[in-house]
């Protein structure tokens, strides 16, 4: 089965950035994302809202150029005053080309 | 009377949850549920209120309405000025604690009521009308202030979309301009569910805000004595001056008590979420514990049955 | 009356969700709750038709569940027909949209009650069953004229499963069965849960309705004129002559309009999902947006007084 | 009156449950709300029962009190004795087991208090309080044996702390405190959502309760014929005993057989979770199945008739 | 600590297909799965019932032919006309053998 | 943009463990972790208390150390009687010395 090495960009993040980071990612090309709902505790211990839900997790299967541009946005612009993390990881997808 | 208010299933729900998360119980209302019932409690006001609007003649509501207006634009700067002057704050934390104080609790308006009407006097049906109106424009005014002089790493148009389009403006709102626009006979079919059910979804509600709230109590020590302090006195000045204000125009006693502790309050769902998108460098801890840790518990439990004491001693 | 309809809490509160999805508000229902709410108004309208039916002579019953099983074998095939010669589908799209024609929604089942019941004449109690009759004929029939003639990618006996099997069904049928054998005095203390609450729960699900809807219309646009057209014709047409030969069976005024509104709306929970397993290759744009964004707001909101306004016309 | 039981919305919604289970139907209650109507009910119990309480005299309560100790103490120790010398079990398999069937659940308690009432003759009503009490008791018994002669994997601090501090003893206490310093007439508004709502909120637990019992019964073969004997005799011993020792307590006839059903019940929310704690070697696959597979469904159906009818037997 | 190398197979689909899919790779050899809830977006924007919930994320850990077998099924049979994303990624699992 | 390699250690067991994972991995020396709620399936059919809600997801990005001693202490303590799974992978972090 012909698959592609495509790079899988994971986002934690707090409620409140979803709708930004959704559309940074869209804007920096990636053609889809997976979004769960996610709780967790790291350096930042407090949420805004804390009924508006907990975190939030987003998954984006994108070529190693919008990884590289999307992971670079969001340390510039979030990484100061929001807690979110992110981590790329390999993976292999059928019919990957879709998602270039 | 105070006895009155601190043994209502209301406020000892709310116990029940700062206990439940003391003693580490696994007890939390399913977030989905949490939310839910907070839909459901804006959206009951909201249609409440606006079947009594229906019934209610501008010039009646003409005189509450423009001193909650006022209020509203005068709480952030009163509460600002403390914060910077006697509290050393820096000016963006002094901004969002203030946006923080100058809008509204919608939970406190809502036991406020309750409390009055327990009392035996119902306060004005419209007055969740002048929630509304008290919601946005101290967080407009505080984020002003915090945008005059210095660029901000947040987005301020953002952040009034956020609190314009939120949740609790848009059932508040629009349950008012439904409840207007079908008035009493219309509404009854829908009463046994909003009306009826009312007080007991407000007791499961306050349970979860009673483990929300213990939540913020070990971030008493970060925030400090003064923050404390301020969470105490700050609505008993806003509350008191707003009850003599009250009376003025027109208002009942138990409906200027209640108008008493909306102003008092501070906002815990609007407020955060607004501030924490237009100015990010804010820390959450201080605004967050001193509403939700602080003001909240002080004035369900201590400063409602205040307000109506000064208010029923203001008209004998 | 048209008044009296669009003024009722439960039509505003669908255009208040329509709004607040169109300023994207952050207001939603949680999708727990959302499910929960479907759940619990299928189980109540099935309980309180089987209490009816319970004391509902055969005789009288027989008549209307003809009719009713006879439109459900019916407008598929008109739907069908429409959709092929008129609007130039595929047989695939066509028998997929049939399929929701064909088939009932079960809010514009409770709205058109409520409103008749508002309008001073309630209809008769036992109407339920028709819904629980009307609900999979039609898409056995749409399924079947799309695998005549060609293999095809899905399997129908799965579907089929999906229907019989889905919560529509199980809650309908099995609410109908509890009600008609416990009958009205056992019924008694489970009453203000499923009936007095009812009106205000249907208020908050279609508030999210509204917000689901709003998100088909900007859809709108790919389904082009004619799909729009038909979104509105088609169940004028089929709501009229089933108010029509609704006199013919017995039923009230009041029935015959519901009955017309049963058979003019369009399936949006149990058709979906079997006709996405059935006939994947048709496109889910067609048939969700013609149901539910179309169909759906035009009979809750116009259709209904319509089919009341001829129900009562004739009867005159 | 086994009829009168089984044709209940309640009863009858636990079998359409199993029926939608067993016929694969995709009907579930979302999780969260199914946690939030435990939640409810659980509160709303011991709110009821609070109330009641602070109207009962301390002679009148204290010997049932006394009698439920003894008998959360005595029953998991015959329940063991049964389990190891009839039925082979080893230690750590017969103490999980006995420490549900010594501890109580309250599904099967508020399905009694239904079925009394609705024969005609309300039981005590601070029975509520009597379900507190034996609560735990069972489990700590229970987990002691398990725990006096070898090391074992769990622990059996951590699992105490479990049930101590368990949803179901923290609503239970929680609501019987909040019911007894408010009294019947600060509880008044919150009555239309507790107890107005109580019977309808039970019908759709009970629907979710037969889906998750129907999960259970394909292990049946897996536990083995002596365990579903167990699963019914036990019970029947029990509650024919607790009923006959109820009568020298004072208890009405209506309020020994609610005793006897909450003694012959077995717990399936809190055991469950301590004995996975406390003795995660033991396999659930028994304890669960045998409480939730068997003995609920035997005795919401025919075992609490039975125990009724004993009651009234011995009261004549 | 002694690890074995498995495939991690994450399927992303529309909820309709969950026991589709589960019966699918059970079949093929999978021994166990995780399941969350997600929703998301992609090429196909729409869902046949948005209240039957959101789409669905499966995880399994299998071994390589196991994993290959998965990927290829869904392929075939899902990919054309099914909101459908499959990815494999390397994971080291201890005791791994239990999932071969 | 500089990017560490740390590991990803991914867990699914049943809800009741939680708290106590939770403080298992952070006294090895985890600087956070991410929650999701999944159900599962595995070689246990059973969870004790099955509206307790079903399994949870722990994601935690730890240096290598860290994880072999969090899935060392998992493998020995939890594996024989409760239903767990643990899996590790390699992950870009950006600024990852903050979980380190
Ligand atoms: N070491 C970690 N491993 C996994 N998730 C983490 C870790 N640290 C932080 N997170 C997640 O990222 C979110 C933001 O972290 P922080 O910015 O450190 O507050 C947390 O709420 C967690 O969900
Ligand atoms: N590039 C992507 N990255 C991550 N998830 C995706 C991506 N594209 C699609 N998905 C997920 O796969 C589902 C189906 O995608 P599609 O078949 O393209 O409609 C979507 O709902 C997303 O949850
Ligand atoms: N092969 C697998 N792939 C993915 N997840 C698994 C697998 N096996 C087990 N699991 C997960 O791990 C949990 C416990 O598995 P077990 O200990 O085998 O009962 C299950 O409930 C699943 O969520
Ligand atoms: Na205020
Ligand atoms: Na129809
Ligand atoms: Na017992």
């Amino acid at each position: 089965m012909h698959t592609t090495t495509l790079k899988l960009v994971t986002i934690v993040t707090e409620r409140i950035l979803e709708d930004r980071l959704l559309r940074l990612i869209t804007a920096k090309g990636a053609k889809g994302y997976t979004l769960t709902q996610a709780t967790g505790k790291g350096s930042r211990g407090v949420r805004a809202s804390e009924w508006e839900g907990p975190d939030t997790r987003i998954e984006t299967l994108v070529g190693p150029d919008v990884a590289d541009a999307i992971v670079a946005e969001i340390a510039g612009k979030y990484f100061e005053h929001y807690a979110v993390i992110v981590f790329v990881q390999d993976a292999e997808v059928v019919r990957g080309e879709k998602y270039l | 009377m105070l006895a009155d208010n601190l043994l209502s299933p209301v406020i000892l729900a709310f116990v029940l949850g700062v206990v439940a998360a003391l003693v580490r119980s696994d007890l939390r209302l399913p977030e989905s549920l949490f939310k839910g019932l907070s839909i459901y409690l804006l959206l009951a006001i909201g249609l409440k209120g606006g079947v009594e609007l229906s019934r209610t003649p501008l010039e009646v509501f003409a005189g509450p309405a423009a001193l909650t207006l006022g209020l509203g634009l005068v709480t952030p700067l009163s509460a600002y000025a403390v914060l910077r002057r006697l509290g050393r704050f820096d000016r963006v934390n002094a901004a969002a604690i203030a946006a923080h104080y100058g809008s509204v609790s919608a939970v406190t308006f809502i036991v406020a009521v309750a409390f009055a009407t327990g009392a035996g006097t119902a306060p004005e049906g419209y007055l969740p009308a002048l929630v509304a109106i008290l919601e946005v424009p101290a967080i407009a005014v505080a984020l002003m202030i915090a945008f005059t002089r210095e660029k901000r790493a947040g987005s301020w148009q953002d952040s009034l979309h956020e609190v314009l389009t939120g949740r609790s403006i848009v059932l508040l709102v629009g349950g008012l301009l439904i409840g207007w626009a079908v008035g009493p006979d219309r509404f009854e079919p829908a009463k046994p569910f909003f009306v009826g059910g009312f007080q007991g979804a407000l007791v499961l509600f306050l349970l979860e805000m009673g483990i929300v709230a213990a939540g913020r109590l070990r971030d008493l020590r970060t925030v400090g004595p003064f923050l404390i302090g301020f969470g105490i006195v700050m609505p008993i000045v806003h509350g008191l001056a707003s009850v003599w204000l009250a009376g003025f125009t027109g208002l009942s006693p138990a409906g200027a008590a209640v108008l008493g502790a909306m102003v008092s309050s501070a906002s815990y769902i609007a407020a955060p979420a607004a501030v924490r998108i237009a100015l990010p460098e804010a820390n959450p801890t201080y605004y967050l514990t001193s509403s939700l840790g602080i003001t909240f518990p002080f004035n369900v439990t201590l400063g409602i049955p205040l307000y109506y004491a000064f208010a029923t001693w203001l008209a004998a």
